[in-house]
């Protein structure tokens, strides 16, 4: 690849200015890489799997890496927009609701005889309307997104009723619903992991290696000082706010599909999952810091040890506690280190 | 001087007093004692390390080497709190209000008067509020919310406030920078009625009108080092200029005649309500031009707006005869328009992110190919620029908080001069920056109009002004009360533009 | 120092644009109206709608072996119970009952099921029980429909699935068993209401969710009994929803006698339901005045039946329906049954059943609890 | 009526006009000693603009949802006349009670620019706590019961609390895991069980069905800790350093104020206000399991936001967000009367939220713009 991707971790790699040798530069940007909160979660990551292989029986197989990745997919779709919108120091809380309106006006339409080839992009655009709702308020009216998006998820989630009722609309044609979670020929996984990996790959992308994501970081860091560099902090994050309800939007058709059932309640409660990854895979809910790589292995992660603990037959109740614990530890552990840390005496600087 | 201290024990004294924040050593060995019944002046240049021997009075900061002494023990404040039953009160150089709690609370929070039931006595606090703005000789209504106050109205909020402490040491972090001269008057009485009740005041500023209308002893301190403490019948206005610079003036601001080129920046009928009013001024290649006036004037105001940031409500800015949109940076960027705002550490920099990314935080999309950085260009660029402004950092990779004030406005410098400018707007360039960067910048701006580049710098510090510019406008209450050529312009000929006096200006 | 200064507003896109900026506009653009394209190509070739294709075949994990009636059910067999939703009391009794006949059989039992009563969570369990391998899957329905792919992936991996309390789309599982046949539900508590309102006047429903399968069928020949000459005195003047939620329950209720002066009974084809209808009533005016009944567990009951709010109740044991729910598919398991109609099995304590139609089994007619007889039981 | 009242509570009493003795303010001097001060020559106006303006808009917006509430009262009493009955009065009081409750907390927390999303949960654990402490302990007086609930809820505030205050980490992320973790707590401890009303004594009940002139106990309680905690946020040094601290931190840290601490008791008392509504819940609803007060923690924090209460702190009262309550409650009522769909309510909810702070934000920028005069000072 000719540009370099940069590394994960907002201290970025560093490297001499004046000798650029490539040996140099890696072994600096891999230590660095290694200091990093994206660091510890991919070890965690790799632990956990590696744990749950050994020691849960029915883990290790393909089959079950299968039921992983879809039992997480609409989570991780949802959770790239969203790391790019909180490294902005915004949040969006309305993707679940979004996620749910979409299924109720997907499984309206098709009661109402509309073809799947028209309801599915009918049904993105309408996320992408509804993220653009987020976004006017937050940057035209000057809202905190965190009281918007509170808002805009009562809302879009009542409309949901309004559209669907508590009705469901099942009735969706196999060959889509089963195309959903159809397997990649020759593999147990499904087809979602690709959609996901080739998502991730484009955001992670434009998080890391554009000008648009460097400009990102600026934001959540100093929304003004990027101001006054030339930025339309404005622009950038109504577009963030649209691709979040994009993104939510393509969830809720998945998600309809992929359970063959359009229901106003739909991923109820999802978007706190989506926060709590996005948030233990190392992304400051204050904004400027975090990298994808680390949010993959955050939804992974709680995907993993969900799956192990079920399959080791740990009742669902301790689920909650270990996904309420990780997300605290997360956060706390870090931020206690830094402060023990700090207390210490600095290494005289180079001067 | 017609008062002579007495010699009392010091009621708050620094021995050996040493800070650093990172690699910036804002006070060295500071000593300074402050007796009661004494108004103790204290002058330094920006960056002086003034602020920080405030906030270690104040127990803000603790001091890493050295202690506080009051009444003759040593203290250790660890908290603002132990400093305030100290007896100590400081009004802070930025004013520190609750926007959503009334003027009255502010004044009083954590000590409101209390009635039956440790309850708030509301009246009480209310006349007591409007009890020491009567002594200051204003009116504001103590019921009001704090937001919404005008910058000087704050600066009285918080004169009251220290007021209220029957303070045994009252620190004044340059209180007048944003008042009237009556209120600058009132303001004296008071402190002068405290150092007759037997209090200690130390009072900084940068107008040494002020301190030798004021003081009764006055300590210069520069690069964060005590340089020397005297009584003011044995200072000169020249003296304490030489010590504050440690060297002589004459030599600091080295601006080459340059013949002035076509015109670049032509603001005409700029208007904003409430904030600046018909503002017309003309930049041309070559030259510096001064936008001088007392802080509130509008002059950031007015930048700001020209390079779109701001908004503005009528007018026209065109840059090389092209009219500029308003209220769009990216457009001003593109017609070759830099800003370094005036302050560094919310508008010019992300602290957070490392050197190089600041300064390439400008040419992002010029340093990418096909839509992707080239982290190679991107370091080479940063390092070129870092080695054209003699830039002391330990790596490029690092954040830019780990460097010294001078060095960190070197970044924001270099991030704009690699968008190659045709108009540079510097906001008071070298605010808060050591003496030797300071020479290094203005040898740098001269040397930017040498190459064509026209300048437009706002200062408010008159040396500066009258030192770098070619002209000089000045701004009063939002609006160009004069402009003066290089020979016109003098200290009192710009003083008395600011100030709105009629006359003698232009 | 600086003055306050207002907002700062960089206002919205005008007419002309800078360099950089327009580039990321363009690109935002470009890729919009790329993806726009693609939906488009995709929407404009030929179109899936509804009826095209009769909604959703799976694959059918059908029977195509013999039965045996005489066969052996082995030792050890892995019979797992999914309720709709953990800590839900009617389940932790009717799993209860799962557990004895399994512990009879000689299997392991195992009860597993979600926090909160959603499809999606039940998927997720449905997979991990597939992927242990448990022999027999027992499920109460969240949504008829959601589960189904899972449900399939499950019988396709060898296990047997069925479906009690909530069943779900007859194709994706192998035996249903019925509490009791929505006819016998329907009649009862039509009767119970009829007595109790002495035959005529306004009732109103009090239902769980809309599209809760079980309460709609009933809540249909609820109407259809109604409609019947001998109750003709009777009018049904609305239905609402409770959502199996305790505090919406309470609500509606309150809702429905406000907007009802005249209502004479209330009818609750839901325990929670009832069960929160009968806290409002008991605490309100209107007890005594309106007559409530409807299905309801002798242990959330006997507080209002005592008290005189609720005259009669039913219900079926639900113990015995996850007792029946265990035997059914070990017998299915073993290969005794391979749910044609007609089949029979002996079901331990519960004596013989007979397979109907699609699959079904039936536990029997509800069971009336009044102040008579609430004390015999304990559920 | 003295008018000091900066932050327009309309129901708060006047402050009894105060001798100001001397001694009850050692450090403060209302004039200076020996007349040195300056002679008040000329007395300046500062300020500029209306003064009382900041203080009538807080007024106005508290007012605004009164006038709302009323509105909507009307409107639905005029279509439904049983709306104003007192059965159904009593009940929109009860209805209300919990979440008034919930909001003071909330508020109490908001206005020191944190959030507390765990109240939901903390709820339902103090709930379940007294459940099963009547069922384990049955001989356990009442009100050590109820003391023991609100308890367990002050140790969860403790529990966040401590990990914002202490460990400095961002409350929206403390709280989220808390949410989980209590939730997974409480439902551990139920395990499936389910207290039923008949399990707890008939006086603990019989608590909601107590009126006090005709006002419900419950509701009764609500206004008394709406009335005290406005009371305190008021008139106490410690409720003013809330709003400081919301208002700007860092400010509160320059003027001595202990910040930490001051983080962490809305904590506490909000983790008490929960565990008292949780005792509430169950006395009224007598059903109880673990799933008692799932996604509560949104509608807290909406009644809050609707109520006036800046989700970014330092500003907003406990009655606004008391009315916001009651507004709520009443739309959830009202709806059914008006035989409005009741699938509109969660939309209508969401919408008012969006109108509120809207609103907010309107009334801050003409509160500016008519503060700041016209810019007396050309800045």
């Amino acid at each position: 690849m000719g540009p370099e991707v940069d590394t994960p971790g907002t201290s970025a790699a560093p490297a001499p200015p004046a000798r650029p040798r490539t040996g140099a530069r890696t072994g600096a940007a891999l230590r660095s890489l290694l200091h990093t909160r994206e660091a510890s979660i991919i070890g965690a990551l790799i632990a956990s799997v590696l744990a749950a292989s050994l020691l849960v029986e029915g883990f290790a197989s393909g089959r079950n890496a299968g039921f992983l990745v879809l039992d997480v997919a609409a989570i991780a779709l949802i959770a790239l927009p969203m790391t790019l919108v909180i490294i902005t120091g915004e949040i969006d809380l309305s993707v679940a609701s979004t996620l749910g309106l979409t299924s109720a006006v997907m499984g309206q339409l098709w009661v109402l005889g509309v073809p799947l080839e028209t309801i599915v992009p009918l049904c993105v655009l309408l996320g992408a309307v509804l993220g653009a709702v987020n976004g006017l308020l937050v940057t035209v009216a000057g809202l905190p997104s965190l009281a918007v998006t509170i808002g805009t998820m009562a809302l879009y989630r009542g409309l949901a009723y309004v559209v669907l009722g508590d009705r469901a609309v099942a009735d969706f044609p196999f060959s889509w619903t089963g195309g959903a979670t159809a397997r990649l020929p020759g593999t147990d996984l499904p087809w979602v992991a690709l959609l996901i990996a080739v998502l991730a790959a484009v955001f992670a992308l434009v998080l890391h290696a554009t000008p648009v994501g460097r400009s990102l970081y600026a934001i959540g860091s100093n929304a003004e000082a990027t101001r006054f560099s030339g930025v339309s902090v404005r622009w950038t994050k109504l577009w963030l706010f649209v691709a979040s309800g994009t993104v939510a939007g393509g969830a809720g058709v998945f998600w309809t599909l992929q359970y063959g059932s359009a229901r106003a309640d739909n991923a109820f409660g999802l978007e706190l999952s989506v926060v709590a990854a996005v948030l233990l895979g190392g992304v400051s809910i204050f904004g400027g810091r975090g990298a994808l790589p680390g949010v993959l292995a955050g939804v992974l992660l709680l995907g993993t040890i969900r799956n192990a603990l079920r399959l080791a037959d740990v009742s669902s109740d301790v689920l909650s506690i270990v996904t309420g614990l990780l997300l605290v530890v997360s956060v706390v552990l870090p931020t206690t280190l830094a402060r023990v840390r700090a207390r210490r005496p600095r290494p005289a600087p180079p001067s | 001087m017609d008062h002579h201290p007495p010699p009392a024990p010091p009621l708050l004294s620094l021995v050996g007093v040493s800070k650093s924040f990172g690699t910036v050593h804002a006070l060295q060995d500071v000593s300074l004692e402050l007796r009661g019944g004494e108004i103790h002046g204290l002058c330094g240049e920006n960056g002086a390390g003034k602020s920080t021997l405030v906030k270690t009075i104040a127990g803000v900061h603790r001091p890493d080497a050295g202690h506080v002494e009051a009444e003759g023990r040593a203290t250790a404040f660890s908290a603002p709190a132990d400093a305030q039953r100290a007896g100590v009160a400081v009004i802070y150089q930025e004013p520190t209000l609750f926007p959503d709690l009334s003027v009255a609370e502010n004044i009083f929070m954590g000590r409101q008067p209390l009635a039956r039931g440790r309850r708030i006595d509301r009246r009480a606090m209310r006349e007591a509020a409007e009890g020491l703005f009567a002594r200051l000789g204003v009116r504001i209504d103590p019921d009001r919310p704090a937001r919404g106050l005008s910058i000087a109205d704050q600066q009285l909020v918080e004169i009251a406030k220290a007021m209220s402490f029957d303070a045994r040491v009252l620190v004044m972090d340059e209180p007048t920078a944003a008042l009237s001269g009556v209120e600058v008057e009132r303001l004296f009485a008071v402190a002068r009625s405290l150092r007759g009740d037997g209090a200690a005041v130390l009072f900084i500023s940068h107008r040494f009108d002020e301190i030798f209308a004021l003081c009764d002893r006055i300590t210069v301190m520069r690069d964060g080092r005590h340089i020397s403490t005297d009584p003011v019948a044995e200072l000169t206005a020249g003296d304490l200029v030489r010590r504050m610079v440690g060297r002589e003036v004459a030599t600091l601001f080295p601006k080459q005649d340059v013949a002035p080129g076509e015109t670049v920046l032509e603001v005409e009928g700029l208007h904003r309500a409430g904030v600046f009013a018909d503002v017309g001024l003309s930049v041309r290649a070559g030259e510096i031009v001064a936008l001088a006036g007392l802080v509130g004037a509008g002059r950031s105001e007015v930048v700001r707006a020209v390079f779109g940031v701001d908004r503005y409500d009528s007018g026209t800015v065109r840059v090389s005869g092209r009219r500029l949109p308003p209220g769009r940076p990216s457009a001003a960027m593109a017609a070759g328009v830099a800003l370094v705002p005036e302050d560094r550490r919310q508008q010019g920099l992300v602290m957070e992110m490392s050197i190089e990314r600041n300064a390439t935080l400008t040419r992002r999309w010029s340093l990418s190919r096909l839509g992707l950085l080239r982290r190679r260009d991107e370091e080479r660029a940063a390092a070129e620029w870092a080695r054209r402004l003699q830039l002391k950092a330990g790596r490029l990779s690092d954040a830019v908080t780990t460097l010294s004030g001078g060095n960190q406005q070197k970044v924001v410098l270099a991030k704009w001069l690699a968008t190659e400018p045709r108009l540079l707007i510097v906001d008071e360039p070298t605010r808060g920056i050591d003496v030797g960067t300071k020479a290094e910048v203005h040898r740098l701006l001269s040397e930017l109009a040498g190459q064509g580049i026209a300048v437009l710098m706002v200062s408010s510090e008159l040396p500066e002004v009258l030192g770098m510019a070619d002209r000089v406008l000045v701004m009063h209450e939002g609006r160009i009360s004069a402009e003066l050529s290089r020979d016109e312009a003098t200290e009192e000929s710009v003083m008395y533009a600011a100030t709105g006096q009629e006359g003698r200006a232009a | 120092m600086r003055p306050s200064r207002p907002a700062p507003s960089d206002s919205p896109a005008q007419a002309k644009e800078s360099e950089p900026i327009m580039r990321e506009r363009i690109r935002f653009g470009v890729t919009a109206a790329a993806l726009a394209g693609v939906m488009l190509a995709a929407s404009a070739c030929g179109g899936t709608t509804r009826g095209d294709d009769g909604g959703s075949g799976a694959g059918s994990g059908g029977s195509t072996a013999e039965a045996d009636p005489d066969a052996e059910i082995p030792e050890g067999l892995a019979i797992s119970f999914l309720p709709k939703q953990l800590n839900n009391p009617y389940f932790t009794v009717a799993d209860a009952g799962g557990k004895e006949a399994v512990e009879e059989l000689g299997g392991e039992f195992k009860e597993v099921g979600p926090s909160e009563a959603t499809a999606s969570s039940q998927v997720s369990y449905i997979n991990t029980l597939s992927q242990q391998g448990s022999d027999v899957i027992v499920l109460a329905a969240n949504d008829p429909n959601a589960v189904c792919g899972a449900l399939n992936q499950a019988r396709q991996a060898g296990s047997v699935v069925v479906t009690f309390d909530s069943d779900t789309a007859p194709d994706c599982r192998d035996l249903f068993v019925n509490q009791a046949t929505a006819k016998d539900i329907a009649r009862t508590q039509v009767e119970m209401i009829a007595e109790q309102i002495g035959g005529e006047g306004e009732i109103a429903f009090l239902s769980a969710t809309p599209n809760a399968t079980n309460q709609n069928a009933w809540l249909e020949l609820m109407e259809k009994e109604l409609a019947k000459e001998e109750y003709s005195g009777i009018e049904v003047v609305d239905t609402v929803y409770g959502n199996d939620d305790d505090q919406k329950s309470f609500n509606e209720m309150q809702g429905l006698l406000q907007t009802h002066p005249d209502l004479a009974g209330v009818v609750s084809p839901t325990t929670v339901g009832l069960a929160a209808a009968a806290r409002y009533l008991s605490s309100s005016d209107y007890k005594g005045e309106v007559a409530l009944t409807g299905l309801g567990t002798p242990n959330q009951m006997r507080e209002y039946v005592e008290n005189g709010t609720v005259e009669e109740f039913a219900l079926w044991d639900p113990a015995n329906l996850g007792y029946l729910a265990a035997y059914s598919g070990a017998s299915m398991s073993a290969g005794r049954i391979t749910g044609e109609q007609g089949q029979t099995f002996e079901a331990g304590r519960l004596g013989e059943y007979t397979v109907r139609a699609d699959g079904e089994i039936v536990l029997g007619p509800p069971t009336v609890f009044n102040k008579g007889n609430i004390d015999d039981y304990d559920f | 009526m003295s008018g000091t009242d900066d932050t327009g509570a309309p129901a708060a009493p006047a402050p009894a006009p105060a001798p100001a003795p001397a001694g009850t303010a050692p450090r403060t001097r209302t004039r200076p000693p020996n007349g040195a001060g300056p002679p008040p020559e000329r007395v300046e106006e500062h300020g500029g603009g209306d003064v009382r303006t900041g203080r009538r808009i807080r007024q106005v917006r508290e007012l605004g949802i009164l006038l709302a509430l009323v509105l909507l009262v009307a409107v639905t009493a005029l279509a439904s006349p049983g709306f104003l009955s007192g059965q159904s009065v009593r009940d929109l009081l009860l209805g209300a009670t919990l979440l008034t409750i919930l909001a003071v907390g909330q508020s109490m927390v908001l206005i020191t620019r944190n959030v507390d999303l765990s109240v939901g949960s903390v709820m339902g654990l103090s709930a379940f706590a007294v459940g099963l402490l009547f069922v384990s302990f049955p001989g356990l007086p009442t009100p050590v019961v109820m003391l023991a609930g609100v308890l367990v809820g002050t140790a969860c505030g403790v529990v966040n609390g401590v990990l914002v205050a202490a460990a400095r980490v961002p409350a929206l992320v403390v709280t989220l895991g808390t949410l989980y973790m209590f939730r997974g707590i409480d439902f551990w401890w139920a395990s499936g069980r389910q207290v039923n009303a008949a399990d707890m004594p008939e006086g603990f009940l019989g608590l909601a069905r107590i009126s006090l002139l005709g006002i419900p106990l419950p509701a009764a309680i609500a206004a008394a800790v709406v009335l005290a905690a406005g009371w305190y946020l008021r008139n106490y040094r410690s409720g003013r350093e809330l709003y400081a601290v919301g208002s700007e931190p860092a400010a509160a840290r320059l003027v001595g104020i202990p910040v930490d601490r001051r983080v962490f008791a809305p904590f506490v008392v909000n983790g008490s206000l929960a565990g008292l509504a949780g005792v509430l819940y169950a006395a009224r609803f007598g059903t109880l399991d673990a799933t008692v007060g799932t996604g509560l923690e949104l509608e807290v924090v909406a009644a809050a936001v609707v109520g006036g209460v800046a989700i970014f702190g330092g500003s907003g009262t406990v009655y606004g967000a008391a009315l916001g309550a009651l507004l709520l409650s009443a739309i959830d009522a009202a709806l059914p009367m008006l035989r409005v769909d009741s699938f509109w309510q969660q939309a209508v909810v969401g919408l008012l939220i969006l109108i509120s702070i809207g609103l907010d934000r309107l009334l801050a920028l003409r509160t500016a713009r008519r503060l700041r005069g016209g810019g007396s000072r050309g800045a």
